[in-house]
């Protein structure tokens, strides 16, 4: 068919994506003139992302919106994308390319949050461990950055990140060995989506949930269960179904030349929430409710 | 216990005395039993490659095998509620199907293993990731199954149950290789297959059952990574395991070219491969080191022993000509 | 001119090489101890010695192959205390292996002058094609080969392999030209031509060191005779000493009263045992072979180079596929879809590759003997190691294979001794059916006997022999019948009264045999 | 060209046409022209990968050595700010240094080379992101380098420079492996090593050398994808590259056993793999699918080739039987 296709390129195969690929499905139902599809590139990496939107843009691509894997080194790779369609990004933006517009969270506040949950949590301080699968990634290194800024002049501290690259065997041992190696850690933080559950999983096992605070990001199910169990404190959760179904319109109605949804400097945050044992229950079921189950 | 393993032992156990004055919580019985557990998921898996190598081949698809398996069976307890007794027989019957259908390849239509297993590391994973949709398979909150998970991720007197049912399968099959008509078959074929045919074997069997055996441990190994790990992304689950697999069976003394290795070998091969994973994170190594720390160790490993051999066979031959010369006979 | 003047006049000359007190030893064993000869210009010495003496050893250090322990090698009034392989062949010294050396995925032109290829100009090394195959081309003829330059090395059969070695060995500008049993695998008629050739190399005034166990060829062609004994020099013998006796007794430490002769059959053949009906094979598919071999009898297989016989051993032991026709062993029809099917019938093959296929060298003497009876030496499939040792024990001493016990490894034994062990694993079980494809191919004259005396008594017992060989002496010498194969089929049966060279070359070329009153003419 | 390489073409053109006829855009020049932009990055890397194997070797690192050289390039020019003609030559000679070091441990140390290149994976890829600290490697915005990004990453008369260079290369490399004495000698050693050492060839020096011929296409490529990125987090960048290599060279025709494959056969491989690759993207065809894609092909392919050889001899056989049977000489 001769309908105009807009991409949503995430930038790997998670889970996390799930809900963006609600959000595009649902702004298909109200985009009826438009070809959406969400891709998943077959590998996390750069060479490998940006073959797949030169790939898209032959295809004929009207539009693309992009969760780049390294957005500030991508620069060109993504100009000449955005000098062919129209380029969004999301997820973490690449503000010195000609991109239109990003449409995402902020990690920097997030991890600012993640820092306000600790915060309540340990009014007394303490010492946190973090986990993350990929330390160099910028997302990773930002929320650390965040939670870091948030913690600062508390009597709670980051002592140190420990890096799985994406091995869930060896997140969860690293929680193991770091129950080992630094009995007095009070508190850990799971910056990827998978290191929450997997941090949740290794206190259960070792007999120590609730004893050691737990901060997470993301909504995994298992982190959820933690959250209303009331063994995670509370988790920092962005909305990839906004970023997507905000994304896909507001890239239509560009396309269509209506640019009235796009602010100067083309920044459109969609805040990160915090979800405590309060809120656990109306989130879930907003999530099933998007997912359409 | 040969030399060689002797050898293994000895570093293995200066390595964990020097990491213990360093950080004495090294020996904590938890910490003990957190790796204890490791070894028991990663020596499973690293005695099924140890059967394919010693025929002289290699199985390179572990990996994305431990990712496909362990997928299916969450799916078909915690998605599909099957048995998961049921479910278990069916991830190892498929586990044997797979290390069947690589052996035929390779026996009956004559491809070379690396291409054979080469293939199914993409194709698996691929299927893995499809059938997900390249989500997550893991459990739901709360969804439990005690003795499933007793067997696989509980202990019994702290000990794991992971690590008890490697110690089980590592006597059953070093009875196999080393003392049964089988394990020679296996040598023999690994050490000239052409030879072995000539004297009236089968090998085409033989090897066939070497892929089988890895199929099927490597299947027992994805039902325990699965319970391990409780959550699977089959894009990145179980990536590189055929590489620590095929370490630890290198550092334990087998040569690709088959023919050789001994079990005890591999399984201190897994040792020390997790003693060092421990160690980066008990000494605080920053983790991106994590895998140059294994390479190291391996050729270092590897470079020893070779030159260890190297330096006896020296040592023999100049003292045969020390004593010939001594008390040669004038005749 | 006679021979002695040449001797004397020879003399005079200053050697081209000479070894002084060389020794090698291997872990255990002692391959050279204190050996010392001399190479004269235009001098052809044939080197004889049992299996393990040291011949191929010293070939080996000559070849810059192995360094000796000790000795030193004097090439041109040069000494060394070990060559290189560069350097060996630097001084002009040209080396035919034991075992070949050739690279199956190259071409013959190529193979031949591996490493001296002629080069166009330029700095990018590239080969001048063109010119090596003009190169190649006389040099092929005067081997007499029967195959194209640009034939790769892999479509050959071993013999032609062999020549292929041999053209190698003349391409270099040789002063000495090492031929280590290059006749082994070779037939009459070819081994003719490369006698021709050394008595060529001769008249150009190269030296030729040449190994066999063959001592009728030795006697042929060799200006001196070198026995070494257990690495030791035990004698040398000049023109006119040669002859077989002396170079056996050298050889052995003692007279053999006349050249050994297996016994002739004490009975009458029994019933067919092993009946091959219209067999095809993939060397020859298009002509199907009958063949009976017989209980009790030892049936010789005599044919020239690639005539099929060994394609056909292959086939009867299941290792190939067979392209039609059937096979029954004693009436019944075999199925023989591999090796397995074979030995389960009671049907055994000693390949003629030893090394590669007859044992396996990294295996003890009593895992190799054991191996094709595994089940046999196992309790619920756990292999007895007691009952292993026995078994090797038993054949080591009834076929007295020399060495330290049945722990060592095979890969360590003289030929004569690996070849024993092959035997070994196939009497230790029950063969009704052997067959033998070139059993004494590089196989010293008293292992020799030693094997033919076991064939024969394997024959006695009822068993069917069917011998491959392309020793035209072995062949009429052992056979209480033979087959003779020309261009894939049977082209005639010899009776044992029929027996002579001329008949078996006859057959062998296609020709019908002379009859019976003829040959006693012709003798 | 060989009829196995001639296979190939034709298996490259069917399935092009067949793209075609489903999406017609395949065709579209700047659809090409990145394609044979990749081709370029790839088979370089496949040629130096061809050169060992052909050996009878295997290089593991190489995805590793592309991750560790990039970054080094990358680092030297936007953040040492070295000459690029000098970084590039810095980045050369490390890569030949990576390959000698390789030859050595396997030709004089005597170590297999799947643990020597296996041990190198491991480590330069830790190496790489120990000197990031886990971070990116990447130009600052607005960072120019003219020259450097015209050669590497530029277009002549919309042919990319990486694939002219490509072609340059393959030319070189054909002559080299088919015409050159070197090329000879290194069939013969993948064949029959101790039989061309008898023939006094300094076997290890000629292996050696390819190892090096496999660092320096490497290190070279290595730039490449460095410029065709612009950015590269160690840990990820250059991941499974050493498989693509392998596995283009495989479809080419090459034995992993060593002594067969041909140049041709190596980029006709490496263009299939990046035909396959843009197939599975314009056919919308899900990208989790895009490595099984390649594994079917690729045993798919093998399978063919290797019972398309047995079909031949067999056929062979029974043509020669019939002609027997029919005119078969009476004698
Ligand atoms: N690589 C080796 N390692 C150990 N022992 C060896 C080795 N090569 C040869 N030997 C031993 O050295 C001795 C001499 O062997 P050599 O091959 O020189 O004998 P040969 O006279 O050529 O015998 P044949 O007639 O069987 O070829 C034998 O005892 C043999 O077992
Ligand atoms: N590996 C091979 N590939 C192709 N052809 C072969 C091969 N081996 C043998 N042949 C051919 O098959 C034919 C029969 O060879 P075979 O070895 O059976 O003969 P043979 O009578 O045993 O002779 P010999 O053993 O004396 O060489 C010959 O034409 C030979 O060239
Ligand atoms: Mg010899
Ligand atoms: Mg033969």
């Amino acid at each position: 068919d001769d309908k105009p296709t807009l991409a949503f390129v995430v930038n790997g195969a998670s889970d996390f994506w799930k809900a963006a690929e609600a959000g595009v499905k649902k702004a298909q139902g109200e985009l009826p003139d438009y070809n959406l599809e969400l891709k998943y590139p077959e590998q996390s990496s750069v060479a490998i992302q940006q073959r797949l939107m030169d790939d898209l843009v032959t295809a004929g691509v009207k539009g693309i919106m992009v969760s780049a894997v390294d957005p500030k080194t991508s620069t060109d790779g993504l100009n000449k994308i955005a000098s062919q369609t129209a380029l969004f990004t999301t997820d973490s933006d690449a503000p010195q390319t000609k991109r239109v517009a990003y449409i995402g969270s902020s990690n920097v506040d997030a991890g600012k949050q993640a820092a306000e949950i600790a915060k309540k949590a340990m009014p007394d301080g303490g010492k946190c461990l973090g986990f993350v699968g990929l330390l160099g990634a910028d997302n990773a290194k930002e929320r650390i950055q965040g939670m870091k800024d948030g913690l600062a002049g508390t009597k709670i501290e980051l002592v140190d990140v420990r890096g799985d690259d994406i091995d869930q065997a060896r997140a969860k041992k690293n929680v193991e060995d770091a129950l080992v190696a630094s009995p007095d850690i009070t508190c850990m933080v799971g910056f990827y989506s998978y290191n929450t559950p997997r941090i949740y999983e290794a206190l259960r096992d070792a007999g120590k949930l609730g004893q050691i605070t737990v901060v997470g990001f993301d909504d995994d199910p298992i982190t959820l269960g933690g959250v209303k169990e009331g063994t995670v404190a509370a988790t920092v959760v962005q909305q990839p179904f906004e970023w997507a179904y905000q994304g896909m319109k507001l890239m239509a109605a560009y396309l269509k030349g209506d640019k009235s949804g796009i602010p100067e400097g083309g920044l459109i945050i969609v805040p990160t929430k915090i979800i405590g044992k309060d809120d656990v229950d109306a989130y879930a079921a907003n999530l099933k409710a998007m997912a359409g189950k | 216990m040969s030399k060689k393993d002797l050898g293994l032992l000895v570093l293995i156990l200066v390595v964990g005395a020097v990491v213990t004055a360093i950080n004495p919580r090294f020996l904590l019985p938890i910490n003990l039993a957190n790796t204890s557990n490791l070894i028991g998921l990663f020596g499973i898996l690293s005695i099924g490659q140890a059967f394919v190598i010693i025929t002289g081949g290699i199985e390179l698809s572990v990996g994305s095998v431990v990712a496909l398996l362990g997928t299916l069976f969450i799916d078909f307890i915690a998605v599909r509620e099957l048995d998961w007794p049921l479910a278990f027989v069916l991830i190892i019957a498929l586990g044997a199907i797979i290390g069947l259908v690589h052996g035929w390849l390779i026996t009956r239509l004559k491809l070379q293993p690396f291409v054979v297993t080469l293939c199914g590391l993409l194709i698996y994973r691929g299927v893995a990731r499809f059938y997900t949709a390249d989500g997550t398979a893991g459990f739901a909150f709360g969804q439990n199954f005690p003795d499933l998970e007793f067997l696989t991720a509980g202990r019994s007197y702290g000990v794991p149950n992971s690590f008890i049912a490697l110690i089980i399968i590592a006597i059953v099959m070093w009875v196999v290789l080393h003392r049964s008509v089988f394990g020679r078959y296996l040598y023999a074929i690994g050490k000239n297959e052409e030879a072995a045919k000539y004297s009236g074997i089968r090998t085409g069997r033989i090897v066939m059952a070497a892929y089988v055996i890895c199929g099927v441990l490597t299947a027992l190994s994805a039902i325990y990574f699965a319970m391990y790990t409780r959550s699977i992304s089959p894009a990145s689950h179980g990536q590189f395991y055929e590489l620590y697999a095929i370490a630890a069976a290198v550092l334990g003394g087998f040569s690709l070219r088959g023919g050789e290795g001994s079990l005890i070998g591999v399984i201190l091969g897994t040792v020390l491969l997790q003693e060092l994973q421990n160690l980066v994170n008990l000494l605080g190594i920053p983790s991106s080191l994590n895998f140059a720390v294994m390479g190291g160790v391996i050729l270092i490993g590897v470079l020893v022993d070779q030159q260890w051999g190297v330096f006896r066979a020296r040592r023999q031959m100049i003292d045969a000509t020390r004593r010939n010369v001594a008390g040669a006979p004038a005749e | 001119m006679n021979y002695s003047d040449v001797s004397i006049a020879q003399s005079a000359i200053a050697p081209f090489l000479s070894l002084d007190g060389v020794r090698k030893t291997y872990p255990g064993v002692v391959a050279l101890d204190g050996f010392s000869m001399e190479v004269r210009p235009g001098e052809v010495i044939g080197l004889v010695g049992e299996n393990g003496a040291g011949k191929s050893t010293l070939m080996k250090i000559l070849g810059g192959v192995t360094r000796p322990d000790t000795g030193t090698i004097t090439v041109d009034g040069v000494a060394h205390d070990g060559l290189t392989v560069e350097a060996s062949i630097g001084s002009g010294i040209a080396f035919v292996h034991q075992e070949l050396n050739l690279f199956e995925n190259l071409d013959v032109a190529a193979n031949i002058f591996f490493g001296r290829e002629p080069l166009k100009a330029g700095p990018l090394k590239l080969v001048d094609r063109s010119k090596l195959r003009e190169m190649v081309a006389p040099l092929l003829k005067r081997v007499g080969a029967n195959f194209s330059a640009d034939a790769p090395v892999a479509s050959l059969s071993l013999a032609q392999q062999q020549m292929v070695e041999i053209a190698k060995a003349l391409s270099i500008k040789a002063r000495l030209v090492i031929l280590d049993e290059p006749t082994s695998s070779l037939p009459i008629a070819e081994t003719e031509k490369l006698l021709d050739v050394i008595k060529a190399l001769k008249a150009e005034a190269i030296s030729v060191i040449f190994i066999s166990h063959r001592l009728h060829e030795v006697e042929r062609v060799a200006d001196r005779v070198v026995v070494l004994r257990d690495g030791m020099l035990a004698g040398t013998l000049p023109k006119n000493q040669i002859n077989h006796d002396q170079m056996v007794k050298l050889m052995i430490g003692r007279m053999l009263k006349e050249r050994e002769r297996v016994s002739d059959s004490a009975h009458a053949p029994g019933g067919t045992a092993l009946s091959a009906r219209a067999v095809r094979t993939s060397a020859y598919p298009e002509r199907p072979v009958d063949l009976d071999v017989r209980h009790g009898e030892i049936l010789g297989f005599a044919g020239l180079v690639g005539s099929g016989r060994t394609e056909l051993a292959r086939v009867l032991f299941g290792i190939d596929e067979r392209f039609g026709g059937s096979v029954t062993l004693d009436g019944k029809t075999l199925k023989l879809g591999s090796a397995a099917d074979a030995v389960a019938s009671g049907i055994f093959l000693v390949p003629e590759d030893r090394k590669l296929t007859g044992i396996l060298l990294d295996l003890s003497i009593a895992e190799n003997i054991s191996l094709p009876n595994l089940p046999a030496h196992a309790k619920h499939q756990l292999v007895s190691t007691s009952a292993e040792i026995a078994t090797a024990e038993k054949q080591k001493s009834n076929l007295g294979i020399k060495a330290p016990s049945v722990a060592t490894r095979t890969g360590t034994l003289s030929g004569g001794n690996q070849q024993k062990v092959v035997l070994a694993k196939w009497l230790a079980m029950n063969p009704k059916v052997m067959i033998l494809d070139e059993p004494t191919r590089g196989i010293d004259i008293g292992a020799k006997a030693e094997i033919y005396g076991l064939m024969r008594a394997l024959a006695d017992a009822g068993v069917a022999v069917l011998m491959i060989s392309s020793d035209m002496e072995e062949v009429i010498g052992v056979s209480d019948r033979i087959a003779v194969m020309h261009e894939g089929q049977i082209s005639g049966i010899l009776e044992k009264d029929d027996f002579s060279q001329e008949n078996v070359l006859r057959l062998a070329v296609g020709k019908k045999p002379l009859p019976a009153q003829a040959v006693g003419g012709a003798q």
